[in-house]
This record gives structure tokens, C-alpha cells and sequence, in this order.
């Protein structure tokens, strides 16, 4: 049942499934149509669905996911795809001050079934504004569901589950992860969009980690076990909500957290999930709690810079032993 | 034009201006708080168009809202009870004055972020062709915010996609305190639409009769499949801004003047044939009065009794709008709540 | 020396002494000019400078901040008003994307003298799209500084430094301050910019906050003293960099942290700062660390919800004791 | 035109050719990486305009700007060692590839998120008017560019207070895969500029000699105080969008026809009169070579030897540049916070 997929491919198949199942579903983005996608997501769906269900716009970000908007009001479910989340800073406003607010500030009369998908992160040597990571800016929205797959079988379940929904919900995919493969198991049922998974376990550690960092800290736990530590690794495959008690759960019988993420440390998304984690878990914690994250830097075009300003497994590796030292 | 068409649009100018004068004091009085954008002067484009639209078409406005919404509908006391901030209130007074939705109305939200009307009429008129249904959307702003990148981002695809789509700008010549030539290259609105291809026209708006027919053409336009139209209306506020501006930055000659074609004046002359001024009354002596009440009486559409009546009425109607809103419970926390979670379903997202 | 002012006539008075002082300074945004500013910043000024220093823009946010990172290139230092930080969400491109990224990928041969101000929060009654709060997202940025003053005397410091410095500098304003009243001596030296400032000094509980918070939290702290709890006020007045030491040095002695912002809670700049303090002083705390914070909930219009959304001084005085009592 | 300035502007395209070529070579290798997008093709473009600037003029580019910055005089190993990612680059490897900036010659940036060059021209342009200085600013873009919203309000702002920017239009017809029929409801890019009451003009991209002739008249004008103005240059990219893109999107047809439009085959001929091509040479045989010859020896400008002896000399300046791109050291983490610490005064901050 379940075959190895890379994770566009399942991205591909989930917006097929969605496109075939409902004709009020449709793509829009730069380039999504006739050119297949830049990351291969929308590959031969042009062809089957045509060019309304596949419309490929102009370079207007503020007015294609605004337009996604006006669409998802009159119950259209419009999945708009930003070519790379560095251009999302110019669709903020759609979505924070549209998206997430009309179905509050309506009174509740308009449901938002919108989708916005979005590759961002620190891919290779695309140099400063192309490396962006903006989960803090809209994990801090009410009103908006942010869900971070970071293995195929995440990504198939979280895209169709989140074009099915009347939220505005947002899919964060990472440009390293598309060419990544896994095991996909179309027919398997979908755990809550928001459940926290346990993608190892171990009693010394917990190490709280999303997309690409998830696989990064799962090579770090490798390392650390030969070393003698057992860390536990979550993946929180969502970021609004999170799964406090997944990771709670975990805490009270590691007793240490370690959070990991490529977002510069300040104010990062990191910091919630230390913050939150401290206030739920403070009597079960041994040590303070510790994050490996990117540095307060923009991130520089030459490879090694680049390579030095985000988690390595060396980097979980350390910050994993020198928090069990304590 | 019919007698009852007539009829109609002048009551709903009268009506519009009562209500806005109304919402006025009673934010003097503290009923009504934040930012408050009122409408006098500007009543026979909300008016004109309004009347020529199907109730199959959409509406999409910005934080100067009242009036589209009362013309397409929503009965005055449930506006009202928005602006008071109640629950009764068209958007369960969490949206407020900036924010009047009405999903059975069709009236999709007035937006208080400039420029942000431009995408979702686009949206809304995306759904629309792809379905090839009949409708289309009438898209509400001003002429400070075609300076907005929505604007043009906008224009572009409805144009290239071909969308039914009806831009109306309310050019009242001011964005807040800057004058259009102040804030726009191009001072005729209308022409920026050429860099589109879309067709455009500019009208007198303070003439109820012209913005009727100009947005009747227009929609005529629309439904034929043509893609959007472009309206440019010329008007003016009387009032400042918001309830905030004292408006210093315009000159008493200016306002005067353009309350001299106040298109409730006018669109009165039209309905009330001879129907004088009281000044006109007064200056005229009693000879003359009773010379003019003769052509009062060949009149066609409306004694000046039955003017007085429905003004009357309307006096009535606001009132009660009033009333209703006063009496109209608080929102809770839970409806907050319940209002934000409107769209979760039961797909297994928590 | 020092009289009494309003805090917009502080920020006035600073903008006035720095387009004095030099004339590459100038004041752009909608309104600025003839009209002096719709909370009155910059009344006066139009008629003392003329149009091209005090320069009324189109609605263009997008495209007039970046107007002003264009000029900030070429040796101007422009201070750019946003008339609210709810529009800044059109703008973020040009000062997450540009103005904070160009001294970096310039390879440093661009400083970049910009300052932009922009009031925000909840005032009253402004309902949800103009009640909004961005420190979170503009915290996370690299290259940033942000400062949040909270008195006329830091009003006048800070935005004299923010236009003196060739950084980019984000002023936080806040629309219900600015008819607030407080004492300026404008000989004064200022402190550093970011230097925490220690509003009550007390014995049991650190109190975290800036901006209107401050005041909130002041009054909160009278009320808890007379319930026998003495708590310090720290008033940040710099969102980044923040001044750890001051703050790590009060919870030296006082061993409780609460920490109170206007923002919805989750990954707000509470995050930041719980999580930041978690991580200096953790075997300080005798108890975990709180935040009273905004709720997850766009504001409402109506002025109950509105009131109940945000913290209350009641608010931090229950936080305050449970955190005592612990 | 003079003999000089022709030869200069064959050198530059050629130059610019063989040192984009190379960059390709270059990244297959491994030497460069991340987004490289190249010029050929344009070349009449970038050295037809910035022929006609003066070294006080500033430059605003994209991220297909390696030319831009070549012909406006950063040394082909300084680019070549940015696109390296080296310490020696323009932007001290930093930057990279799409991120070009050089404070001396006024090259004021590439910009990689499509729209930003305007707003930062126009600010450019701001501070020289406001200064009153007998400047200009040059800004490059795309013809995807012009739907972005950052275009039409910097466009506006521009005309409005009457800036010194020239906007130049480099009109491929593609916008990625995109073509421009499927990006902009009107194709002829010149025409959005009518909205703005800016001067505006379409010119042969692929002829350097009307490149360079517009771009004069269009900077006269500037500098004689008459605000911004606008040229569309046609034009067309022989490669993919960027080095990742293998243009399936294009019919070969197409491509090819525009190829034998090649700027520098183009430009070859104005230089070298009756210069043949080697088909042309082959096809005509041993006995016409001779006659072939005596076109070039009543040349004007250059001839054959002299075309091969630039070429070499062209191939030896680019591989000089790759040498010194790879003997440059890498930048280090402290270069790199000194880099984002160069704002970082002596004033009372920290
Ligand atoms: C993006 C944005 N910028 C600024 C404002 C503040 N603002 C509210 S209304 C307004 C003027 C709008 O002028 P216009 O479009 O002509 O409409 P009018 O108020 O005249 O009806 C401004 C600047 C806003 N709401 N949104
Ligand atoms: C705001 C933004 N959206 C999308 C992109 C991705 N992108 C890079 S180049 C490009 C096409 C630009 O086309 P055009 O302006 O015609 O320039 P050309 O590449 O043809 O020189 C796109 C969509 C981007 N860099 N920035
Ligand atoms: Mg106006
Ligand atoms: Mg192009």
C-alpha cells in the first residue's frame, strides 16, 4: 500500500485528489500552471484541470492571495501558492488582516476555506532575501492554523486536510525537503492536523523540533546514542496550534528541552515553545531549558556562512550534551 | 424614468443623510466610539448605483460604508446596533462601523485597510466566471486609494482574466487631509484605467440620474461577458474625514460651493419639479408662492406634501433605528469566540 | 528645566531639533505635511520646513517606505510615519526585505540611516483591523532595533537617537499614550537606547513590560503593595536588543518573573522574554515564569471586548499574587 | 557615432556575453551556486543605456544584473568573485550573485524580490531632487515587474513630485515561464506609463545603437528638470529564466527566430561593415572570401583581425576574473557581523 514518494510528489497527489473531489478548489500562483510549478508541486495538473483551476498570475503577491480572499468568501476553496515565502512579506496584509479576521469581524457569516502554501527556509546559497523564515510573524495571528509537514505522509495528509477545512490555514514547506523521499500510505488515516508525533523515543532528553530541523535532531539523537544519551524527538508538524501536551507528556519524563530551529533565535518561533513549555512544565524541568537556532544574522551567499548560520547535528549534538551535564 | 423609481431614490438619499446625521450625534453623545466616516454629499452615488444593481450582484466597500449598506438593504436598526456596537448589530457588533457584513445581502465587508476592496472584489468575480453565472461584483472606493498596489494588481487581473467586475470610485477629492493633486500624478481617475484596457468613464456624482444610467451601461457591459468597467464619479463630503477631522485643510469657498450641488438638492429639483427653496419661497413674496404651487400642482412625481411626509417617515424609521440599537444586548465573550471559530468544522484538524 | 509635555509634543519637539540640526533629515508619510500629522506629531513643522522635508505621500506604504530606504542610500535620513502600524503590514517588504538586509548583503558599504515610526495597539474602538500589534514579527528580524518608548522624556530621547544613528530604528508609538502627560527635560542625557529602565524597585516579583504596559503594570504593582507585595517595574523601552542584565539582575533578587504585553499571548514578545529569562535565570526563579498578555482573539469592536481582550491592571494584580502565593 | 564609442559598445556586449557564458560554465562546475540568472541575449540593453549615463548617475538593478554592474565598471574579477562568494566580491561575498552593490560607481543593488527597485529608485531620485542636483537615477526591471504593486505606486510618486528617475523596461516577454499576454492585460509595457503622465517610449532592444540613442534623449530630458520618464527596450533571454530552468515553456521556433536578432550579431555588423558570418564564408567559397575581404578592408571601424584580436583579449580578461575569483578567500563570520554592524555608530545606542 504504502510506496516511497518524494515530498512534492505527495504534495502533487494531494492537490489532484482535492482538485478531482471538489470543483471549488483551485491553484493560483505564479507559475502553478503551464510551467508545472518552480518545485514541481503542480506538475501535469494544468493539462487535467485547465487554466482556471490552474491560474498562473502575475508578480502581485498582496493581490493574488487577496484575491484567494475575495474567492474562499463565496465558497470557493482557493489554495494559493507563494512561489517562496520571501514574497509572502508583500501578502501579509491578505492574510493577517483579511484572512484571519473576516470570519470574526463578520460575525461569524464568513468562513475562510483558504489555503496558502509557501516553501521557505534556508535552502542553498540563495543568499539574504531569498533564506526567510517568517513562522513567528504568523504564529502570532488568531484566526490562523500554521501546519510545518516535514515528511511525505505530513504532507499529503496536512494539504488535503487543510483544503477540506473552512480555516485559513497555512502550509510551510521547505525548500530542502521537496526532494526528500519517504514512505507514503495513501489510504492510512490522518491524525489531527495539530497532533504532535513522537519520531524517536528516549528517557535522557526531549528535543522539540519541526520540518527540516526534524530530521536534522533525529541524526543528532543517533549521535548523542552513541554517546549514551536517549533523546526523544518530537516533531510538532504544527505550530498553531501546538500540541503543548505531546510535548509536556515527554518533558515529565525527560525532565530536559531542548527546541531546535533554523529561524534566528530572538523572537523566533522557538521561543514560544520554550516560553510555553516553561510555564506548563517549570517543576518537571532539571535544567533551563535550551534552543539551538539560527544566527541573528541575515543569511549570507557564501556557502559556508550560510552553512554556520543555521543548525548543523553538530549543533544539537552539543547543546544536547551540555544540557544533560547539568 | 418611472415615478416609483424616482420616488425610490430620493428616499433613499434622504433616508442615507438622516442616518448619517444621526450616527453623527449619537457619537456626540458617546452611543457610538472609534473611528465614525460619514457619508453626506456623497449620497447619490451609493444611491445611483445601488438601484441599478440585481440582488444577485456582490458588494464590496471600505470603512465608509454606511450608506452602501443601507441602500442595499440592511435595515437601519440592525446598522445602527453595529455601530452601537451591539449584538443585534449586522456583523454581531465585533466588526463595527469600519466592518458591516451581510452574507444574505451580498454585501461582502467594508474594509478599513486601504486598497484591500480591490483584491476580494477580484476574488469574488474570479468565482463568479469560472462558475458563468449572471452576477457581478460592484467594487466601492476612493480616489486616494487608487494610489494603493492592490489598485493596479487588481485592475490587471480582472482585466487580463476578464472578471465581472465594476470599479466605482467615490473621487470626493481628499484622501483624509491631501488634496488629489497632491496625492495623484493623474488628477482624472478615470485614465488610469487605460494602462488596463478597461473601459472607463467619468460622471457627474452628484447627479443621481447620471451615476443610475453610467452604472446600468456599465453592468449591461459586465453581463455581456465584456470583462470590468471602470467608474469615476465626482463628489465631495461635507463633513471632515471621520468624526475626528475638523476638516481645516479645505477652504469655506470650496465647501460651500460643492454644498451648492448638494445631490440631495438636486436629485429633489428632479423629483419635485419647481419644488422651491425656502429661500426662493421667502424671496419670492406671497405672489409668487402661490404662483409656484401651481406648478407643484402640474408636478409629475411628488407634492411637496408627500415630500414632507416622507421625510417624515424617514424621521420615523431612524428613530426606531435607534431605539432598536439601545435596546440591543452586548456582545459576549463566547459569541467572540463562537464568531472566530465559525469555521471549524469537523475535519480532523484538533 | 524640565516641564510637563505631551508625549506627541515630545516626539514633535524631537523632530523639530533634528530637522533643525540637519537637513538631510526629513518627515514623509500621509498626512505628515499640511494637515501636521493625524495624532499631531508633526504639526507645525510643514510650515517651518516646506513640503520637500515635511512630505505628505499617497496611500503607498509599500511604496514610500521603500522610497525612504532609497534615500536612506544615498546619505538622507528620512523618518518615515506610518500613520499606523496596522498599514505597516503593506510595508514590511521594504523593512524586513530591504532596509534591514542591504548593510549585510552590501557587504556593510551601505549603512542605512532610516527610521520609521508608526503608532499602534489597541486604542478604543478601532476593531480588528486597526488594533493591531507587530513587535513579535519585527523582533525576529536581524539588522532591526526597536524602540518602544513609554514617556515623553523617552519619546524625545529615543527618537532624536533613532535619527542620529545610521541603523534602521522601528519607533513603536502607542495611540493611547500620545495624549498622556509627563515631565521632558530636553538637556537630560540620554541613557543608552536600549538600557532597561527600573520603573518601582520592590523585593518579591519582577514585572516586565513596555509601552503602555508600563503604566498598567505600575498601577497594578500600587495595588499589589498594598496587599503586602512589592514588585519591581522594569520598563524595557528597547524590544531589540533587549537588556538582559537589567532584567536578569532584578530576578536576581525578586526570583518571580511576570511579564505584560498588549499582544495576543502566543509567540507574542512575551515569548521572547520569558524564554530569554527562563534561559539566563532559571535557578533563580522560584516559581514559572506568567504572562498576562492580550487574548487569542482579533479585537473586537464592541468596547467590553475590547477592554476584556487586552490586560487589565486587575489582570496583573491576580497574575502578581498567584505567582506570590506559589 | 563616433568609431570609439562603437567599438566600446561592441567590447562591452562582448565582453558581457563571454563573461556570462563563463558564469554558466562556472556553476556547472560547482563554482557558483543558488540562482544564477543570466543576460545573453540583452545585451544592448544594459550597454546601450549605461553608455549614456554619467558616473554621477546611480544605478538600481534586479537580480539579473551582472551585466548592469560589468558595464558600469566593477571589475569582472570583483563580480566574478561575488558570484563566487568570495571576499574580494563587489559585496564581499555577501551578497551573492543577485545582491550586487558598489558605493563608488553609484551601483546601488541588485534587488532579488521582484518590485523593489522602484521604491528605491524613486527614493534615490528624492534626495537628488530634493538637493537639487543634476543627477539621475536609472532603474532596471523586468516586464513580470511592472504588476507588482511597488511599480505603480513608485511610478505615481515619481510623477507627482516630478523625480529624476529614468525607469528602463527590459521587455524579454517572460516573466519565468509566463508569457506576457498570460501576465498583463495590456503587452505594450510603455503604455502603463500613460497613467502616470510620464513620457514614455518602445524601443528596439536588440539594436544598441536606438538603446543608447533613447536612453540620451530620455536623460536630457531628466536633467532639464522635466521629471521621470520611461523606455520599454523589446528584447528577448536566449537561456532559461536561471540556471535551474530548462525552458520547456518556449517553442523552438521562437527562440531561434529571435536568436538570428542576436544584439551582438547585430551589433557586429554596425561595427564591422559587411563582416561575414563563418556560414557565410563557407557558403561562398575560396573566391568569394577574397571579395569579402575587400568590404572589410574599406571598413570603417574595425576590422576582422581587430574583431579577433578584442575577442582574445575579451577571453583572457574573463579568465583573469575566474582566477581571481578562486584566489579570493572566503569571508569570515566576523566579516560577516562587521557587515551588519557597519551602521553601528558612536552614538549612544548600546
Ligand atoms: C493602507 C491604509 N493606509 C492608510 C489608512 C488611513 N486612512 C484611512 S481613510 C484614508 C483616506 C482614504 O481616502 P479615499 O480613498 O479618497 O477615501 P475617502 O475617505 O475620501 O472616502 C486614509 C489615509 C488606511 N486606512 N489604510
Ligand atoms: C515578489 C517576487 N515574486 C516572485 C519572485 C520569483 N521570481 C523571480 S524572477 C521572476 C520573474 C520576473 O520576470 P521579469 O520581471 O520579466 O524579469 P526577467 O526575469 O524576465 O528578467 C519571478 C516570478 C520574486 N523574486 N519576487
Ligand atoms: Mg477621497
Ligand atoms: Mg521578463
Amino acid at each position: 500500500m504504502a510506496g516511497e514518494v518524494l515530498y512534492w510528489q505527495a504534495l502533487n497527489r494531494a492537490l489532484d485528489a482535492e482538485l478531482a473531489a471538489d470543483d471549488a478548489v483551485f491553484v493560483l500562483g505564479e507559475d502553478v500552471g503551464l510551467y508545472g510549478g518552480s518545485y514541481r508541486v503542480t506538475e501535469g495538473l494544468y493539462a487535467r484541470y485547465g487554466e482556471w483551476r490552474l491560474r498562473d498570475t502575475p508578480i502581485s503577491e498582496g493581490g493574488f492571495t487577496g484575491l484567494g480572499v475575495g474567492a474562499a468568501l463565496v465558497g470557493m476553496r482557493p489554495v494559493v501558492e507563494i512561489m517562496t515565502i520571501n514574497f509572502a512579506l508583500l501578502a501579509l496584509d491578505a492574510i493577517i488582516n483579511m484572512a484571519a479576521k473576516i470570519p470574526f469581524m463578520s460575525g461569524g457569516q464568513f468562513p475562510m476555506p483558504l489555503v496558502v502554501r509557501m516553501p521557505g527556509g534556508v535552502a542553498k546559497q540563495l543568499a539574504a532575501q531569498h533564506s526567510q523564515r517568517l513562522e513567528q510573524t504568523l504564529m502570532n495571528v488568531p484566526g490562523l492554523r500554521i501546519a510545518v509537514p516535514a515528511t511525505p505522509q505530513d504532507a499529503w495528509w496536512q494539504l488535503r486536510q487543510a483544503i477540506r477545512s473552512d480555516e485559513p490555514i497555512i502550509l510551510l514547506e521547505h525548500e530542502l525537503l521537496y526532494f526528500s523521499k519517504g514512505p507514503l500510505d495513501e489510504t492510512a488515516e490522518a491524525p489531527p492536523m495539530h497532533r504532535a508525533s513522537c519520531r524517536r523515543a528516549g528517557p535522557d532528553l526531549t528535543i522539540v523540533a519541526y520540518s527540516r530541523m526534524v530530521d536534522l535532531s533525529l541524526r543528532a539523537a543517533a549521535r548523542l546514542a552513541e554517546q549514551g544519551i536517549e533523546a526523544e524527538v518530537i516533531d510538532l508538524r504544527s505550530l498553531r496550534p501546538v500540541d503543548w501536551d505531546t510535548c509536556a507528556e515527554s518533558l515529565k519524563r525527560t525532565h530536559r528541552l531542548l527546541v531546535v530551529e533554523e529561524d534566528s533565535r530572538f523572537a523566533g518561533a522557538g521561543a514560544e515553545i520554550v516560553a510555553g513549555l516553561t510555564e506548563r512544565c517549570f517543576f518537571d524541568l532539571d535544567a533551563a531549558p535550551e534552543r539551538v537556532a539560527g544566527r541573528e544574522l541575515p543569511i549570507a551567499f557564501n556557502a559556508s556562512l550560510e552553512a554556520a548560520s543555521i543548525p548543523r547535528p553538530s549543533d544539537i549534538v552539543a547543546a544536547g550534551k551540555k544540557l544533560c551535564a547539568r | 424614468m418611472e415615478s416609483r423609481t424616482l420616488r425610490a431614490l430620493l428616499h433613499d438619499m434622504l433616508l442615507a443623510r438622516a442616518f448619517e446625521e444621526r450616527a453623527a450625534e449619537e457619537y456626540t453623545r458617546g452611543n457610538i466610539a472609534g473611528f465614525l466616516h460619514l457619508y453626506p454629499g456623497e449620497e447619490a452615488v451609493a444611491v445611483g448605483v445601488l438601484h441599478a444593481a440585481e440582488p444577485s450582484d456582490y458588494i464590496v466597500s471600505t470603512y465608509r460604508e454606511h450608506v452602501h449598506a443601507l441602500v442595499r438593504g440592511i435595515p437601519p436598526g440592525v446598522l445602527m446596533a453595529e455601530l452601537f456596537g451591539r449584538k443585534d448589530g449586522c456583523s454581531g457588533g465585533l466588526g463595527g462601523s469600519m466592518h458591516l457584513f451581510d452574507r444574505e445581502r451580498r454585501f461582502m465587508g467594508g474594509y478599513a485597510i486601504v486598497g484591500e476592496t480591490f483584491p476580494v472584489a477580484a476574488g469574488i468575480g474570479y468565482a463568479v466566471a469560472m462558475r458563468q453565472l449572471p452576477e457581478a461584483v460592484i467594487c466601492f472606493f476612493g480616489d486616494g486609494a487608487v494610489n494603493q498596489g492592490t489598485f493596479h494588481e487588481a485592475l490587471n487581473m480582472t482585466a487580463l482574466w476578464q472578471l465581472p467586475v465594476l470599479f466605482v470610485c467615490e473621487n470626493n477629492r481628499y484622501q483624509i487631509g491631501t488634496e488629489i493633486h497632491r496625492h495623484s500624478a493623474v488628477a482624472e481617475v478615470y485614465k488610469r484605467a487605460c494602462g488596463y484596457r478597461i473601459p472607463a468613464h467619468r460622471v457627474d456624482g452628484m447627479d443621481v440620474l447620471a451615476v443610475h444610467e453610467a452604472t446600468q451601461a456599465a453592468l449591461a457591459e459586465i453581463r455581456g461577458g465584456n470583462g470590468p468597467q471602470f467608474l469615476e464619479f465626482e463628489t465631495y463630503r461635507f463633513r471632515g474625514h471621520s468624526m475626528a477631522d475638523p476638516g481645516l485643510y479645505r477652504s469655506k469657498v470650496e465647501v460651500q460651493s460643492f454644498e451648492q450641488e448638494d445631490p440631495i438638492t438636486v436629485a429633489i429639483a428632479e423629483t419635485v419639479p419647481a419644488y422651491p427653496s425656502q429661500e426662493q419661497i421667502a424671496a419670492a413674496g406671497p405672489d409668487s408662492i402661490a404662483r409656484l404651487s401651481e406648478h407643484l400642482n402640474d408636478a409629475g412625481h411628488l407634492s411637496t406634501d408627500q415630500l414632507e411626509a416622507m421625510k417624515a417617515e424617514i424621521g420615523r424609521i431612524v428613530e426606531q433605528a435607534v431605539e432598536f440599537a439601545a435596546n440591543s444586548p452586548e456582545p459576549t465573550m463566547a459569541d467572540a469566540v463562537a464568531a472566530l471559530e465559525c469555521n471549524r468544522g469537523t475535519e480532523v484538524l484538533i
